[in-house]
C-alpha cells in the first residue's frame, strides 16, 4: 500500500507531462483500457452510480482490512477516469479513503474537460467510493 | 448615499424626451429599468455563449449550462436559501405562483380552507380561487382597513386547523403597504399551514433572508428588479418541494420516459420542463451583482427619502387624496383628484413626459374596497430623484387645472 | 442561392475559437444561433422602448405595446393564421403543449382515448402522459420502423370516433423524420379529433401555413429559429381556444376579478397572464424578419444540400450506422459507431471544436426502439457550409482512430 | 342635416389649426364638455361599451328616420372623443351611418394620443354606432 497523496502526487506529474490534450486523451483512453474489470456478475443495476452520463458500476471487496474496487463503463475516457480513481483509492484502508483529500483533480484540469453534468457524475463515483469505506467500518465494528 | 448622477448612465432609457418632454419615468412597479451591464449580459451570452443547456456536452453548452447555474447559485446566497435547488427558474412571479397552486391540487380537499388578502394583485388571486375551485377548498380573505392594512385579527380568526395554505405580498403594488409577513409565517406554521410571500414588489426594495424569515414560498419576477422580462424564480423548502407533483412535464425535467412508466428528475429540474429563458436568467444574475453592488440599504433609504417628500408635496394639492396611507409601506403612491378621472390625470401628465399607471393595477378587489374604479399610482425605483418629483408635481398641477 | 460568407458576419459566435479550434456549430436542432439583428433589437429595447405593456397608458407603454402586438400581427401573416389572436404568446413550445394538455383535462373522460407517436421528445409526451393519468383516457402510440417513418396503418387502427385528440411532431429531432401531418390531420379530422403538431423543429426550416394545413394546434420555440430563449407561441384555432378552460391564471388575463366571481378576458389574454417577455417576443419579431429576408426556399435548399452531402460523407466510415433514414428528412443526422460509446466521440468531437449533441435527445422512446442509450447528433442550420463537414468529418475519423 | 364628409372635413381643419398639444387636449375638453348627455335612466350596463378604459355609456334615439345619439363617460378626454364622433355620427339615417368611413380619425392625430387600448375603445364606439344603425334599419323593415 502506497500513501494516497503520493500516488496522487505520481498522476498529477504524469498528466502535467502532456502539452496538448490529444495526447492526455490518448492517456486517459489507455487508462480506461486498463482498468480493473468488475467481475460481470457484479455489474447490476445495483452497483450502477446515478449522475453519470454513461453507465458505471462499481463494486468493492475487502481483502487483509482494505478495500479493493474493480469498475466497468460502456464509456472508455468515463473509464479512463475511473481507473484514475481506483488507483487512487483502491487498496487502502478505509479510514484513509473515508479522509481522503480530493484535489488532485483540479490538478490535472480533469474538470476542464467535463460537462457539469459529467463533473457531478465524478462527484457522484468518489462519494459512491467514499460510502463503500464506511458501510465496510460500520460492518466490521 | 447613492450617486445618482453616476448611476443614471447606467440608464439611457431614463435619458430621452418624450412627447418632447424630458421622460419622468414613475412607473417602475409595473416595470423597473434595465441599466447597460444588464442588457451587456444578454449581448455577451449571444454572441460568445449561446447553447443549449444540461443535456449537452460541448464548450458553449457546458460554459451556457455553468452560467445558467451559477446565476441559481448567486441567488441562493443573495436571498439565502438552505440549498440552491430550492431555487426553481420560472417565467415569472405569475408562472411561480401558478406552480405552486397547481401543485397543491392533489393536496388539498374540500375539508381544507386556503387565505388570501383583499389586498392582492390578480396573480395571487385568481390562481388560488382556480385551485379552490378545483379542491373544494374554502377561500377566507383577510379584509384591510382605510389605510390600506391588513386587519390581522380577522386573519387570526380565519387561522385554524383546517387552513393549508396562506398567499399573502410581501408589499401590495396598489397601496405600498408592506405586509407583517413575520407575524403571518409564524402564526400559520403554529398550524401546521405553509405560506407563499409573493414578493414581486418585495425583492427590489429591501433585504430578505428566507431562512431567518422561515419563509416556504417566495415569488420573485426579475423585470421589477433590473433584470429582463420573461424570468424569476419560485423559491421553495426543499422538503415542501419535493412533495409537490410537477403539473408541467416535458424535457429535462425527467429522469427516464417510456411509455409503461415516466419518472420525474429531482429538484430543481422537476419544476424547469423545457428550455428556459438562458440569456434571461444569465442578464438576472447580472442585475442581482448590480443592485448587491448599490446596496439594498441605500436603495431603501433613498426610495424612503423620496416617498415622504412626493406625499408630503401631493398631500398639499387640494382634492387629492392618497390610497395607501400604511405606516409601513415604500415606494408607491396610489391617488385620485375629486372630480377628475384617474384617466384623463395618468394622459395629461404622460402628455408632460411622466410616466405613471393608472388602472386598477391588477388589484380589483383594492379598488372595490375603496369604491373606485382605479388610481393613478406613482412608483419610485433608486435613480429616481426629488427633481423630477417636483416636475412632476407642476406637470400634475397644471394637468388638474386643465381638466378642472 | 444564399451568400453563406456574407450570412455568417451576422453571428459573429461562429467566428470564434474553442478548444483551440475553429468553432463548427452543429447543434443548431438543440438552439439555434441568433443573429445580430436579432441582438440589436433586444438591446434597441432596453434602451429606448422598455415597459410594461396592456395596462399602460404612457408613452412608453404604449410603444411597447404596439411593438409586441405588431410582432403578434408578424406570426399571424408569416404562418396564416385566421386571426391574429389565434397566435398565443408562451415561454417555449413545451409551455405551449402544456397549456393545451391541461386545458383538455376538463374535456376528456376514461371513454376518450388519445393517440401519441413513439417518436415524440419528451415535451410532447409527458404532458400527454399526464393529461391522460389525470382523466383516465387511453394512450394510444403510434409505432416507427426501422427507417424512422411512422407506421401509418397503425395509426389507421387507432383513430376512431373515440380518439380526441392526436399529438405529433412535425419533424422528429432525434431522426429528422418529417411526418406526415397533413395525412394524420385529415384522418383525425374524419372522426372530430384534433391535433396538436409540434413545431418545435419545423418553424425553422420550412414554410407553414396554418389555414392551408388546416392545422388545429401548433406549438413554436423562438430560440429555434434564431430568436431569443424564452418565448415561443402556441397556434390554435379560435374556436377551440375559445373552448378551452385556461389553467394558468394572473393579471392580463382577466376579464373581472371579485372574490364573488371571476370572468377571464378573451382571446389572446386568456392565455397569457402575467407580464410576458416582451423583449423576447419583440426579438422574435427579428428573427421572423431575419429568416424571411432569406427566404425558406432558399434555407431548405441549402439544409437539404448539406445533409445529402453529409450523410454521404458519414457512409463511408467503417462502423457508422445512421439512426433515421426516412425519404423525407431534414437537416439532422443521428448516428453512432461500432464499439465506440456516444459520449466518448461527443468528448473527441468538442475537443476537435465540433459541437454535437450526444445523449437520447429528449427521445428516450426513440433510444429504446432501437435498443440503444444514445447518438451522437449533427443538426444544420443555413449558416452551415460544406467546409465544415469537411473538418467535422476529418475530426470524427481522428475521434474513430483514438477511440478504437 | 349635413353631410358626414363636410362634418369630418370640418373637424379636421379645426384640429389642424392648433400648433400644440395644449391646445388641442383643451379643445378636446372642452368638446367633452359639451357632449349631448344621455338621459340618466338610460345610462344603465346595457348601453355601456365594452373595451374602453373608463365607462362609456351610449344610447340611440330615432327621430324622422334619423338616428339621434346621447352619451356619457366618467372621463372628460373620452367624452372629447365621443363628442367628435356624435357630431358625425347623430342625426344622420342609417344608411349613411353604416357606410360611413372614418379616417378622419387618422387625420386628426387623435390616434397618436391613443394607448392601444384606447384605440380598441374608438373601434368598439364606431362599431357600436354602426350597430345601433343596423338595428334600427332591421326594426323598420
Ligand atoms: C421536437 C421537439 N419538441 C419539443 C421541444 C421542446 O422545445 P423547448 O425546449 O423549446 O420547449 C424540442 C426541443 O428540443 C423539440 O426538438
Ligand atoms: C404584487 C404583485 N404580484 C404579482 C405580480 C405579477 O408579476 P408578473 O407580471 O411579473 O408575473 C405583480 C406585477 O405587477 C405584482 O406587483
Amino acid at each position: 500500500m502506497t500513501d494516497m497523496l503520493a500516488i496522487q502526487d505520481e498522476i498529477v506529474a504524469e498528466f502535467s507531462s502532456f502539452d496538448n490534450w490529444a495526447d492526455r486523451y490518448e492517456y486517459m483512453i489507455e487508462l480506461g483500457k486498463s482498468l480493473p474489470l468488475i467481475d460481470p456478475k457484479y455489474k447490476v443495476d445495483n452497483n450502477l452510480i446515478k449522475g453519470c452520463q454513461s453507465n458505471v458500476w462499481l463494486h468493492s471487496e475487502t481483502n487483509d482490512g482494505k478495500l479493493i474496487f474493480t469498475a466497468d463503463s460502456d464509456a472508455i475516457l468515463t473509464k479512463g477516469i475511473i481507473a484514475i480513481l481506483i488507483r487512487v483509492f483502491s487498496n487502502q484502508d478505509p479510514d484513509s479513503i473515508m479522509e481522503a483529500k480530493t484535489d488532485f483533480i483540479d490538478k490535472i484540469g480533469l474538470k476542464n474537460h467535463l460537462s457539469p453534468i459529467r463533473a457531478n457524475g465524478l462527484l457522484s463515483m468518489i462519494k459512491e467510493l467514499k460510502m463503500y469505506a464506511v458501510k465496510s467500518k460500520t460492518r466490521s465494528n | 448615499m447613492l450617486d445618482i448622477n453616476t448611476i443614471r448612465k447606467d440608464f439611457p432609457i431614463l435619458d430621452q424626451k418624450v412627447n418632447g418632454q424630458k421622460l419622468i419615468y414613475f412607473d417602475n412597479a409595473a416595470t423597473s429599468q434595465t441599466p447597460n451591464q444588464v442588457v451587456d449580459s444578454i449581448v455577451d451570452y449571444y454572441k460568445r455563449t449561446n447553447s443549449n443547456i444540461h443535456r449537452g456536452n460541448h464548450k458553449l453548452s457546458i460554459q451556457a449550462t455553468t452560467a445558467y447555474e451559477d446565476v441559481r447559485k448567486k441567488l441562493h446566497k443573495y436571498f439565502n436559501s438552505r440549498l440552491p435547488q430550492e431555487i426553481i427558474f420560472t417565467s415569472g412571479t405569475t408562472q411561480s405562483i401558478n406552480i405552486i397552486t397547481l401543485g397543491y391540487t392533489d393536496l388539498l380537499t374540500s375539508k381544507d380552507e386556503v387565505i388570501v388578502s383583499e389586498m392582492e394583485h390578480h396573480s395571487n388571486i385568481v390562481p388560488v380561487q382556480m385551485l379552490c375551485e378545483r379542491t373544494g377548498a374554502k377561500l377566507n380573505v383577510i379584509p384591510m382597513d382605510n389605510q390600506g392594512n391588513l386587519i390581522l385579527k380577522e386573519f387570526d380568526k380565519f387561522i385554524s386547523e383546517k387552513t393549508k395554505l396562506v398567499f399573502v405580498s410581501h408589499v401590495s403594488n396598489a397601496l405600498g403597504t408592506v405586509n407583517p409577513i413575520s407575524y403571518i409565517i409564524n402564526k400559520s406554521h403554529e398550524v401546521g399551514a405553509k405560506v407563499l410571500i409573493d414578493g414581486a414588489q418585495g425583492a427590489s426594495h429591501f433585504e430578505i433572508d428566507f431562512q431567518k424569515l422561515d419563509i416556504d414560498y417566495y415569488t420573485v419576477s426579475a423585470h421589477k428588479m433590473c433584470g429582463p422580462t420573461g424570468t424569476g424564480i419560485l423559491y421553495g423548502k426543499e422538503e415542501l418541494l419535493n412533495k409537490l407533483s410537477p403539473w408541467h412535464g416535458g424535457g429535462e425535467m425527467i429522469d427516464e420516459v417510456s411509455f409503461e412508466k415516466t419518472t420525474y428528475g429531482e429538484l430543481p429540474h422537476k419544476f424547469e420542463p423545457g428550455t428556459p429563458n438562458i440569456a434571461g436568467v444569465i442578464a438576472f444574475g447580472a442585475a442581482i451583482e448590480y443592485m448587491d453592488n448599490i446596496g439594498l440599504d441605500n436603495i431603501q433609504a433613498h426610495e424612503d427619502e423620496l416617498l415622504k417628500y412626493c406625499t408630503q408635496e401631493l398631500k398639499e394639492i387640494e382634492g387629492l387624496k392618497i390610497y395607501g396611507e400604511a405606516k409601513n409601506k415604500i415606494a408607491v403612491i396610489s391617488f385620485n383628484v375629486e372630480g377628475i378621472h384617474h384617466y384623463d390625470l395618468g394622459s395629461l401628465l404622460d402628455q408632460f413626459g411622466v410616466a405613471v399607471r393608472i388602472g386598477h393595477h391588477c388589484a380589483q378587489p383594492v379598488m372595490n374596497y375603496f369604491k373606485i374604479p382605479g388610481t393613478v399610482r406613482i412608483s419610485f425605483s433608486f435613480y429616481n430623484t426629488k427633481e423630477e418629483i417636483d416636475l412632476m408635481i407642476k406637470a400634475l398641477k397644471r394637468a388638474i387645472t386643465m381638466l378642472q
